[in-house]
């Protein structure tokens, strides 16, 4: 009983990490920022959601192999946001610093072109149908 | 619940499949190609096969991808330009479409057991894992015993691609990457 | 609960998978690749949970180990242009052209 | 007022022939030789769902044998399709080699400017 309240504790709190990453993928302006919601899943999220599996299922093997995933999702998800990270910066993608927000924000109601930090989704379609392939420069296009 | 999870993860696979259609930038396909593989992966292990999706997993998102970007790095994945819309091709895609749901319109509904394809063989099988010296696993009992030459057959398709890549990709100027290659083909 | 984090875990698919299509650039896709194959292998968990037989977990691990090899080898091909290049051997050399 | 109950029950059907239409679109019209491979390949895909969707049984669960456990799905469709998978990837190591040799000797892979050198030629 106690084990199920627990369980269910921790598997709640991570369905609800698991929702705010989520939201953090579609709302955040640019690659390095939605890295970090992505590695609220990866980490907390996983994390407390492995817990609670855990939790319930004692020490067995089927517990054995969820501490197995466990420290794998938490090791390798950093690792590979990091890796996206560096390859980013490599390839000449500037994280957008507040800053930069403002900046941005000030031009675009200085032109009336609708390049609003808020409003994502008109440059990115615009971006994505003008095919933003690496060699960096056109990242300017986004934001 | 079961038919949820498979509702909306097809639902994903579509949204996807739509996305590779009108994506021009190739590296980008194949990225979506290897989303598509994971989801796929999820939609067979909600139909319980659960070696499909494994090996699904393992073939798909892993050594497609990495044939596709070999590819892609030895015909340097330009971006093409070409007129979009195809009157011909729509009309064959339609149609085709068009007489595959009314074919399949007639199907056994998702999910019940009465459906004929139950009835027939599949229970010897079972029956056999849970009451003979089999395996407890029936995929791996019908595919290692009672088909094992099946599977050798399918090996020896594995062979023969190996080798088929190896002697189109003899001649080439760079013959480090050629092996590569026949060597990504070779693991499966 | 199980249930709650499975939806939890399909909506937060559907988001990534919104942001693959979307994604402005090609490390938006490369990330959002990255966390449906994540979200798959939590969807694999609770799903097993859900359903009372939780004991494919291998086919989770098996999938976390595949999601983190192929999102790497993209992002090698990606930054050498190549998936033979030793990365150590270059170091400084800013092939980000 | 359309029924939806019908309409998931039939929604794998429905989602296979559309998967199984737009890839055939994609090997058809696209002219570019690798996304038509993607294509051939999202076909195969559709596919093993077109086999895999009628071997479920909804309760039942995967075909490994447990005790308590009486309804399990069909295993057969399972063992079809892991033949084919590994087949289809031997295909799909075929073709790309197919397209890394024809880059060679048009030094395109596009299927329009291909056809105009062989018609000059």
């Amino acid at each position: 009983m106690l084990v199920d309240l627990i369980s269910g504790l921790f598997i709640g709190a991570g369905g609800l990490f698991v929702l705010i990453g989520a939201l953090g993928i579609i709302r955040l302006p640019d690659v390095f920022s939605r890295m970090q919601s992505v590695s609220l899943i990866e980490t907390v999220g996983a994390g407390l959601l492995c817990m609670g599996f855990i939790v319930k299922v004692g020490f067995s093997l089927v517990g054995l192999k969820l501490i197995l995933l466990l420290t794998i999702i938490f090791f390798l998800g950093p690792v590979v946001t990091h890796a996206v990270a560096q390859a980013a910066l490599a390839a000449g993608v500037k994280p957008l610093l507040v800053h930069d927000r403002r900046s941005a924000a000030t031009k675009a109601d200085a032109q009336p072109v609708s390049a609003s930090v808020d409003k994502i989704k008109t440059p990115n379609v615009k971006a994505s149908v003008k095919k933003a392939l690496p060699k960096s420069g056109s990242k300017k296009a986004d934001i | 619940m079961e038919i949820l999870v498979d509702a909306v993860l097809l639902t994903l696979l579509v949204v996807i499949t739509l996305a590779i259609l009108f994506q021009r930038n190739l590296f980008a396909v194949v990225l979506l190609a290897g989303a598509y593989s994971f989801l796929m992966a999820s939609i067979m292990l909600v139909l319980d096969a659960v070696d499909v999706a494994m090996t699904e997993a393992a073939v798909g998102a892993g050594i497609s991808t990495a044939l596709f970007l070999a590819t892609l790095y030895l015909t340097h994945g330009k971006e093409y330009l070409q007129p979009n819309f195809k009157f011909q091709s729509i009309l064959v895609v339609v149609l085709a479409g068009g007489m595959l749901i009314w074919g399949m319109w007639d199907m056994p509904e998702f999910g019940v057991m009465q459906a004929p394809l139950h009835e027939n063989t599949a229970p010897g099988y079972l029956d056999a894992s849970k009451n003979h010296l089999m395996p407890p696993n029936v995929v791996t009992a019908v595919l290692a015993d009672y088909r094992s030459f099946d599977t050798l057959g399918e090996t020896t398709v594995i062979f023969t691609a190996g080798i088929g890549v190896l002697l189109i990709l003899r001649g080439r100027k760079k013959p480090k990457k050629s092996k590569n290659k026949a060597e990504n083909s070779h693991e499966t | 609960m199980y249930l709650f984090a499975t939806i939890a875990i399909l909506i937060a698919m559907c988001c990534a998978v919104a942001r693959a299509v979307v994604g402005p650039n090609i490390f938006d896709r490369m990330l959002a690749a990255n966390t449906i194959g994540s979200l798959a292998v939590l969807l694999l968990v609770c799903f097993g949970f859900l359903m009372g037989r939780p004991e494919w977990l291998d086919i989770a691990l098996t999938y976390g180990l595949l999601n983190t090899a192929a999102t790497l080898t993209v992002l090698k091909y990606y930054r050498h242009g190549d998936l033979s290049v030793d990365a150590d051997h270059e170091k400084g050399a800013d092939d980000a052209g | 007022m359309i029924d939806f109950g019908e309409i998931l029950l039939k929604y794998n059907a429905i989602v296979t022939v559309f998967l199984m239409v737009t890839s055939l679109y994609i090997v058809i019209a696209k002219g570019n030789m690798i996304k038509k491979l993607v294509g051939l390949s999202l076909f195969q895909t559709s596919v093993y769902l077109l086999y895999l969707s009628p071997a479920k049984i909804v309760g039942g669960t995967a075909p490994i044998i447990a005790d308590a456990i009486m309804v399990y799905s069909n295993p057969l469709p399972h063992v079809l399709i892991l033949t084919a998978i590994v087949v289809g990837v031997a295909t799909l190591a075929l073709g790309l080699a197919l397209v890394v040799r024809i880059q060679d000797a048009y030094g395109t892979i596009e299927e329009d400017e291909i056809f105009r050198a062989e018609g000059d030629a």
